[in-house]
This record gives C-alpha cells, structure tokens and sequence, in this order.
C-alpha cells in the first residue's frame, strides 16, 4: 500500500541532453523489479516512467521530450527540485527461470532495459542488449552497461551517428545464432516490437515479454484509461510487462491506443 | 448473492455494482469487472460532448482512502454507445448509463443521445464535488434542484432512471425524497465525500492538479452508511449504496441499512476486481450462518 | 515550536492545541496534556445547566478513526469554573474554553457565567453534529446563524472570541467571513464530520446509542485540509486547524495551508498525549531543514 | 489497534444467582494480561467489565447487578444473545518479577482477582486469595481456585453465609506472616483497599498494586471520564492497575469519583 502513496523527492542528479534527460532521486531502500515504474509529478505535471536505474540507494528515470511534461520537465526541472513519485507500480520482466537473455530497447523503451541489463548483470545472468534510437547520443545514458562482463551491447541509430546504422531488429538473427536465448524482453514503439517478434519467433519459440506503453491517468489500475481492447486488461496494474501470445490476443496491440480523453487514435 | 435480485423493475444476477468512474471507460474493462463479479456495471459519467478532464495528477492514495478529481472526462455519447454495446452484448451484467450535464437541459439530451439498447438503466450523476470551479454547486445540493433534473430527465427515457446523490449537502434524505416524488426510480448513495485536499510538504503545492479532490475509500464508509440509512427512511424506492466497501462485513452493514444492492469502487485499488466475487461469496455465507434471506436483510436495521 | 505564537492577541507558548471534548472534562488531565507538549488546552464545551450526554456506548473505532456521540456532556458553569481555575493556575497552556448552547442567547448567558479569569480565549462551538436531534442544525449552517451567534457571544467578554465550525455544511469559507465581520477573533476548524454510522452486523443496531455520531481522527484529514485551505483564503482572522492529525506531516500540511495553530483531538488515541511533543519537535526538526521560519509556513501554500 | 474497536460475540453460557452472572465468550485466542477489561455493549447499553476468566479460547466477565447497565445485562441477556466486546484495554497486573503472591478481592472485585490467581497458577506461581462478599453465593464462581496447587483460597462474608465471617482484611495478617509474599494485588471498594494497605504497610514494604474503578465513557484513553484529580492519569488507559504509592498522590483515592456528567460523588 505504501508504494500507492505519493511521496517528493529532491533530484540530486541530471544527466543527459536536450532531448533526453535522467534524473536521480535518492529513495533507499525500497522492493523495485525491472519493468516497473513510478508516477512522477513534477509542478503540477505526472506520467509514468520506467526505472531505468536502482542500486539499492539511488533511482533513476530517463525522460524523453515528447510533449506538454516531458517538454516540462527536461527544460524547466534542475538539480534540486521536487519531483512527487508514486511507485514502484505495475508488474516486472521474468528472469527467475532465465539464464540467457536478449533484450531489446527502442527509443525511450532503452530506459527499463537499461535497468533490466544492469539487474541481469549484477546477478551474473548472461544478456545481449540491442538499443535502437533516432541518433547516438539518446542512448549515451546506457553506455556503462559494456563494462559488464555477462552483458554483449550493441546500437543501432538511424541517423548513422553511432556503431550501426539501421533498424535494431536488424541485429536479432546474429544474436539468436550465437547464443542459446531463453526469453527475449522488448520495450520500444510497437510497431518495432511486432516487427522483432515475429522476427524471433521464426527462429525460436521462447517466451517474448513485452513491455506496454499506455496513456495512464492514475496508474494504480482503477480508473480504467490504460485497458487494452478486448482483452480488458490495465496496463499499470496488470501490466507493463505482458507475454506476447496473450498481446497478440488483444486488437489494439500495434494497431491503435487511446489518448488523454479515452478515445481510441491510430499508431 | 448468485440469485437474482430485482431493482427498480431490472433483474440483477449478483448483488454488487461497480461504481461510475472506476475502470469505466471502454467496454472491455466493464466486461472483465463483471467476470470478477460484478451484477451490475456503471460506466464512467457520460457526457454529451467530449470532455478531457483535468490534467493529471487527478487522483492521489493516502492511507485511508483516496482523493480524485478526475473533472469528468467522456468520449461523449457516440463514443460512448460502442463501449456500452460491447458491455450488453459481452456481459449478463445490468448497464447502467451514467450520465452528466452542466445544466437540466444537457441530461435530457444527453439521454436522448444515447441507444437506448445499450443501457439497462440510466444513473443521473448530480453529485460531482470535482468540477465546481467550472459548474458551480452540484445539482445534488437541495430538492429543488435534483428534483428539477430529475424530472426533466424523465421524458428523455423509458427506462428506469436512479439519481447519485452527494452527502456533501444537509438532508439527503429529503433530497432522495424529492428526487423520487419527481419519479426517480432508485437512488445511488453517495458520491464522494468533501472534497478533500492533500498537499506535500516539500513543494507546498496540493497533490491533485485540481487543488481539491472527492474523497472516496475505506475512510468513508461511516457517512455513507449513515447516509444510506437517511434515505432508506425517506424514500420507498431501492438503493445502491456505496462509499468505503472494501470488505464482506461493510457490505453487508450497507445493505442491512437498506441498500438492495452494494457498490464498489476505489475497493478495487486494495482487492482488484474480484472484491466482488469475494464479498458475493461472504454474503452468501454470511445469510446461510444467520439463515437469512437476502430480502431479509435489505434494510434490516430499521426493523429492530 | 518551541518559540511564543500569538493567536488572537494571545501568546501560546508551543503551536498545538488539545481538541474540545478530548481529556477536557477534568483540570487534571487538561494540565497532563499540557505536560506532554499542548500550548493551548480547550476544554469539553461547557453548557449553561448540567447535561448528562447520551448514554454509553457513545464512541466506537472504526479501522480509519472514530465516530463519537458524547452529545455535550456538561458539568455546567459552574463546575466548569473550578476545573479551568486548576488549568489556568498550574500549566503555562492558553486556556480556551469551548461554550455550547442551545439558543443564541444561552452562549451569551453561559459566557456571562463564566468567571472571565480562568480563560484566555472563548471558543464557540457552534458545530456539534450529535444533538441534531435536540437541536436541529448546528448554528455553523449558513452564514446568517453562525454570525449572529457571534454578535450576541461578543457581548459577553472582552477576551478573545473564537468560532468552531463544521465541515458538513457547504461555503465554509463564506461561513468563516461571515463570522470574521461579526466580530470572530479566529476561527477553529474542522468539528467532526459526517455524520458516520456504523452498525453491528450480528445485531443490527448501529453501534452508538445515538445511531449516529460525528467522524473524526485520520479518516477526515484531507477534508480538514480542505476546509481550512478554504477558509484562509476567506478571512484574515487566524485558524486554528484541526482533524486527523496524527503525525508531524499532517500537522505541517494543516499550517501550510493557512493554520496558525495546529489541533489535535483523535490522535491522542494513536500515540498519547505525548503526540504535542512529538509533532513540534518535528516541526522544528522540519523548519530547521527547509530554513524557514514559523510565520513563513503558515498559508505557505497560498504563495506558491 | 483492533483491540479498539468492537466486535460482538454470542454468550454460550451464563452462570451465577440473580444478583451476579458470570457471562462467557468463544473470542479465540488473544493477548490478555490479568488486569485488563473490556467495554461491553450489550442492546446499546456500555460499561467497563474486567476479564475474570480465560482460557486461550473463552472469556468470561462476572457482573454484579448495580444500577441500570449490569441489571439490563443480568436480567435480561440470555445465552445465545450477542454482547459488543471492545478490549483488551488498560494496563495490567505486574506478575514477571515476583513469585509469591497475596491477591485481595472484595466484591465484584474478585472477578480480575480470580483471573489472576488462575494466570498464577498456571504458570505455577504462589498466590494466597483472599475474596470477602456480602454473601457467600456471591463467591461461587471463584470456587475451582481451590483445586490448584500453587493456591490459598480463602473467603470473608458478611453474613456469615461462608467460611469465615467478617472483613476481608481480617486475613491479611496470617498470610503475611506465613508466607514471604512480594507483591499484593488489590481489588474492591476503595475504603475496603485503603484499609488493606495500610495493614499491609505496617508488616512490609512490598509494591501493593492496586485495580481502580472509574465512570468510563469511552474505555481508550479520550473521553476524559475516567481521570483522577490531581494526578491526571486516565484509569482506563495509564490504569486501571496502578502501584499504590502513586494512588495516595491522588486527593480522589478513597475519597471520591465522578459521575457520567462528570460532577463529583463522594464515597
Ligand atoms: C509504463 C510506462 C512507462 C513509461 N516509461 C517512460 C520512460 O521511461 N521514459 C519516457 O520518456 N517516457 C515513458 N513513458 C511515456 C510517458 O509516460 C509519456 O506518456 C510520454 O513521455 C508523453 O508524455 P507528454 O506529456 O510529454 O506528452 P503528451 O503531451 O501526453 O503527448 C505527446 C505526444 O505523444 C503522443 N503520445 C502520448 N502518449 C502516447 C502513447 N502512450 N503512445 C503513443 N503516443 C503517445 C501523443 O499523442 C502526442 O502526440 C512511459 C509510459 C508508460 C505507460
Ligand atoms: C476497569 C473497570 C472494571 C470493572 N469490572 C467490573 C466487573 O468485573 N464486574 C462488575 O460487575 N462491574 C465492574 N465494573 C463496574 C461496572 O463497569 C459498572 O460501573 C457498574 O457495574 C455499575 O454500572 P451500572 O450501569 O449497572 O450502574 P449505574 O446505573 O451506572 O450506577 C449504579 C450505582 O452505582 C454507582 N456507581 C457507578 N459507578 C460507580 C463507581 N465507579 N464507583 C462507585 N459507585 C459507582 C452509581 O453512583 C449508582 O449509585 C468495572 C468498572 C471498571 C472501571
Ligand atoms: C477515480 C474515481 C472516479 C470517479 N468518477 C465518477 C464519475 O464519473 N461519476 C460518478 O457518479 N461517480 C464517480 N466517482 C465516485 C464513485 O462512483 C463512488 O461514488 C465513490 O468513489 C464512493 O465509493 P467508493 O468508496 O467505493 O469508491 C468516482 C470515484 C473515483 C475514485
Ligand atoms: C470524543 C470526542 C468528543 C468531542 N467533543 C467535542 C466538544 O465537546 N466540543 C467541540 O467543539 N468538539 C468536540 N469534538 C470534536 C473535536 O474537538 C475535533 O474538532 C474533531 O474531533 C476533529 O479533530 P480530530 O480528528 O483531531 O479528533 C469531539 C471529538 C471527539 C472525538
Ligand atoms: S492508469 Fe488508471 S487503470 Fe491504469
Ligand atoms: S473512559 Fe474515556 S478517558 Fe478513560
């Protein structure tokens, strides 16, 4: 119950670029899995974010401008202010029973993969991470993953500014052929994610979990704007993280979402 | 309760109801509330045109309950008719239309609006605390005012219509009174309480965008039993009473001070949608222990 | 705090206040819980006559506070004098003394009675929702009754007048100028909420004698919150700012939004009257980490 | 904190004369201390009632009829009848420390008295009791004592009806002088407990205890009913047990109480 319960936090830490920031809160101790996120509310703003940092001490969410609050946050919040953080919420990628991961971060979908990596890492699991962005420098925050020794990176940008060019389903068969993947965990666009899955599961049928992005108003799973079609399961309580044959299942899952005011708007 | 319960002339298959607001905006969540148990299913207060709502944050969690101000937001009515029709024709449970408007006119057209064949029963919700700044004191505020809606609503349908009340304004009981002298067919009790303000001690700003939010949640379950009880003395017609329920034994006070059926809402932040399926259970051994029937029970406070 | 507030006129030694009708009925506990950290000590509203209360079981706990219906026991006057006497002559506490009558003109009498020595301020409680039926509508219903109450209270004492009002009633902060241009010297707020009605589910009687009974403790702080939020932004007469306290973040929430002084009732349940003590060392522990000063907090919200 | 907040219980059985009934609750199992009471609330009639029995599963009160409540109760409450139970509540008797115990009760004060002397000697402690009543049929619930081994049990009537005729405290003086007690524990009329001590005082220094009465409204600690002048302890919640040396700085001890409205009554 506590975790429902918003509590401020100084941000002590800001990194990044005008597009893209993370911010640091010290929080200590708390239960958080990968996969999860937190509401963050900042001057009267609040979304959903992924964690995509937490030792034990210090959490840290990358935040990309996309519109009114992210816009908000990258450019008017400095080290110091408040931020309200609701979480951790929602539910987390399956490792347990997984020794050989691949994992896969589109666009801002890097940021709980980044976490899950570094969670991967800390438990001696073996994971291959592809990271795809619009350009090199959205994924610099991820960086310090290489320096793990179970995790292999790799980017892909499309703009060329970084070690591979293209799309970052591109590098999936290379991976699929050299490592015995057991579950591959996706976060990113959609589109992206159907594209990757079915990519995999032409080689392999191991378990894909994807993890979900809907507009959320409360993120505690009663107010009902983050349900998907027909399937009627909420995002924030029942999600992010879902398997993809139930995903499959639902109709709007890489077809369409539903915005602030609940109507439906296609991908 | 796995038998049917019959309310404002609408047999009901299980004697819970899931509140307006909650998990109530598209068809497949309302579908999935009344798998978890609900009889009856109450979508989030239609209105007739698109309403975004304030922005978030809109609703915060304190330790005994919850404030919200989500201000209201719709699809509006055609949106609307889709996810109701998805419910009557993927569901056995009784829909009951929530419906708001800014003025009486507003709730006629509203109504109007809506296919009648997606709705079993249309619920006037006059009792918003949420949306003052832009509409003033709820309609729920005296017997004149609700009785007024309510009598204009009544030529916009046949079907049974139940008006939610506010225990935010004196005497509900001669406000359910009023509203079924003007041929209210069932009253819903009660809306949030309030409202309430939460603020952090960090920014000094109140939690909720909003500034003020309803209360709803465990802390309120004393006033809306009392608030049940007012109206079950003043009135003849049947009450979904709710506010707080979030165990079987609330539930049942609820119905024992004259409810005919219960309703849940922020209940599901602790229990998920089974809390119906739960409290349903608990009733039903509850009765069989006490050897009572659910008629019984409805209002039984009053008969000692 | 542990630095002098002046309230009213009044200096109050440390910034919280014991609730009316909590440990207030004898001097000897009102003078232990200025020991355990109270700056100002209310007493159990006095009435003119004698008044028995209602009959026990007058309070029950409910999983998020209590509803209580003590229904203004008295001692009388009389009685009353002695016991404030004990309080004024062996604590350093602001003695309020909360008055309750029936008419107008018997919170004048009954001021007129009291011995004008052993007060410093004369609360008016004009809100206690647990004789409705002896009394009807508290006096704190509309602006119009609460101010004349106050305009023939005024006559009565040079000292410092303060109204208490209730949460239950629309417009409070209309209700709060009305009192303030009738000559209110501040005004105390929130009285119990509701009211809230608990029944025994084997019994079917509700758990109070009186059936229904006032809420309070931490189910109502965010109305509360609200209600003296509403009420600074209507007056500038000082507040003293109660319901649901029970930790030092309520307490800071409640002075943040206008609150000069803080009041605590219920919470003695929780954590003992040492709760005074607990929540100013938090507060000064807190204003120390923020560099603010007591004064700046106050209403702080309001300046954001 | 659920000790606060009431629950009713059917009584499964009732002993007793029409005077006074002993009443018994099936509540499971509980942490209750001998000392403590409970509120019960029977057909929204509420007053204090100390525990005189329990067994890890069933509770039981002994009420005297003596004035509207307790003859409702007596009179009216059959087995099968619902009670409101709110408790354990108050302080309790300090046992830990010491092993040889003289328990006084006098009254319907043997009803917390005989739920000690149980306690002790299950946990094999020594106790001598003293009970003292009007009439012996007022003692019949406290008779199974007399089978314990670690307990002394003897009994004062007023008229004659019992074991031995005259007060109470006439037993005080034997035992003291037969037994090495180390702390006595004291429950009855206040005059009766006065002139107990001050027996007691005269042969030993050891801790009295002392079980007080008081109109209670609300039986937690708020109402302010219950508070004794000039010390300002609540007997329902800084009591109803208190050491003796702390009553006498009470000016009320033996001389007075206060009624429902809280106006004064002399003894
Ligand atoms: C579980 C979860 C985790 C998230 N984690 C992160 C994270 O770690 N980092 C991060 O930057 N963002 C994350 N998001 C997204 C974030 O919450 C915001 O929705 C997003 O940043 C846009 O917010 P905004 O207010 O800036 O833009 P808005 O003003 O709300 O919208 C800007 C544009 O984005 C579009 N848009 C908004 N929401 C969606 C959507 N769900 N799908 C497609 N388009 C949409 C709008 O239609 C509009 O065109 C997460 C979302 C969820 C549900
Ligand atoms: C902690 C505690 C434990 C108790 N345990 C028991 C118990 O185990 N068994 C039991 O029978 N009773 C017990 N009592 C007493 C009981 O609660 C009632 O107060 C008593 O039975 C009288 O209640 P009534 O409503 O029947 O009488 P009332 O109608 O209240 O009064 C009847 C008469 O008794 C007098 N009286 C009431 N209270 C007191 C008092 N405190 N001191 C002196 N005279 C008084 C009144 O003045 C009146 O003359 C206990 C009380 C306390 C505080
Ligand atoms: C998030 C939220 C949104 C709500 N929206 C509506 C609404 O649109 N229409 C309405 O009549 N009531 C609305 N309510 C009030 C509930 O239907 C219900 O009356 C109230 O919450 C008390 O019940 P509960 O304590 O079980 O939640 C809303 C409540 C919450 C918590
Ligand atoms: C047992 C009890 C008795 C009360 N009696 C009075 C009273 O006599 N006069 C009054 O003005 N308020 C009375 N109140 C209301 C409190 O003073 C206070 O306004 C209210 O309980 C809210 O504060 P809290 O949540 O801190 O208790 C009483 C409250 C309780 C719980
Ligand atoms: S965001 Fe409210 S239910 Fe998911
Ligand atoms: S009985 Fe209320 S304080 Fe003791």
């Amino acid at each position: 119950m506590n975790n429902l319960i918003e509590k401020s936090y100084k941000t002590f830490r800001v990194d990044g670029c005008t597009d893209q920031k993370t911010f640091y809160f010290k929080i200590g101790k708390v239960d958080i899995k990968p996969g999860q996120f937190y509401m963050l509310n900042y001057n009267n703003s609040q979304k959903p974010f992924s964690v995509s940092h937490y030792d034990g001490e210090n959490i840290g969410f990358t935040i990309l401008k996309r519109g009114n609050t992210t816009l908000h946050m990258i450019e008017n919040a400095k080290i110091g202010d408040y931020f309200g953080l609701t979480g951790p919420l929602g539910n987390s990628f399956h490792t347990e029973q997984y020794t050989n991961f691949l994992l896969i971060g589109g666009g801002v979908g890097a940021a709980p993969i980044y976490f899950l990596s570094e969670y991967l890492s800390k438990i001696n699991k073996k994971n291959s991470v592809l990271f795809g962005s619009r350009t090199s420098s959205l994924c610099d925050f991820t960086h310090n993953l290489k320096s793990n020794k179970s995790a292999t990176v790799s980017y892909y940008t499309d703009d060329n500014s970084g070690e591979n060019q293209g799309f970052v389903t591109n590098g999936i068969e290379e991976i699929l052929q050299k490592e015995k993947i057991d579950t591959v965990c996706l976060c990113g666009p959609e589109k992206m994610m159907i594209v990757a899955s079915e990519k995999i599961k032409k080689f392999t049928s191991v378990p894909i979990q994807i993890s979900m992005e809907r507009y959320m108003k409360c993120g505690i799973g009663i107010c009902g704007s983050c349900v998907l079609d027909d399937i009627g399961l909420r995002v924030c309580a029942d999600g992010p993280v879902f398997d993809y044959e139930l995903l499959i299942t639902s109709k709007e899952f890489g077809k369409y979402h539903r915005n602030s005011g609940g109507l439906i708007e296609k991908f | 309760m796995t038998h049917t319960i019959k309310f404002a002339g609408v047999n009901f298959n299980r004697n819970g109801v899931l509140a307006s607001g909650i998990l109530g905006v598209t068809g497949s969540s309302m579908i999935k509330t009344a798998q978890g148990g609900a009889g009856g299913i109450t979508c989030k207060s239609i209105s007739k045109n698109f309403r975004k709502g304030h922005p978030t944050p809109v609703l915060q969690v304190f330790k005994h309950g919850v404030i919200n101000a989500v201000g209201l937001s719709s699809t509006g009515v055609d949106n609307s008719n889709n996810e109701l029709r998805n419910v009557k024709n993927n569901s056995d449970a009784v829909v009951i239309a929530s419906v708001f408007g800014g003025t009486e006119i507003e709730f006629k057209e509203t109504i109007e609006e809506l296919d009648s064949s997606v709705y079993d029963i249309i619920e006037l919700n006059i009792s918003c605390p949420n949306v003052a700044d832009e509409f003033g004191h709820a309609f729920a505020n005296s017997p004149h005012s609700a009785s007024n809606v309510m009598r204009i609503a009544r030529s916009a349908t046949n079907k049974p219509i139940i008006v939610k009340l506010s225990p935010n304004y004196p005497n509900i009981g001669l406000i359910a009174k009023a509203c079924e002298d003007a041929g209210a067919d069932g009253i819903t009790a009660i809306n949030t309480v309030g409202p309430g303000m939460l603020i952090d001690i960090n920014t000094f700003q109140p939690k909720l965008t909003n500034k003020v939010g309803g209360v709803s949640g465990p802390a309120i379950l004393p006033i809306a039993i009392r608030a049940v009880y007012d109206i079950y003395k003043a009135v003849t017609i049947p009450i979904i009473g709710m506010g707080g329920i979030t165990e079987v034994e609330d539930a049942i006070q609820m119905i024992a001070v004259g409810a005919q059926l219960y309703g849940v809402g922020t209940g599901i932040l602790y229990h998920g949608i089974d809390i119906f399926n739960t409290i349903n259970t608990g009733i039903d051994e509850y009765l069989r222990e006490k050897n009572l029937q659910y008629d019984d029970l409805v209002g039984i406070v009053h008969k000692q």
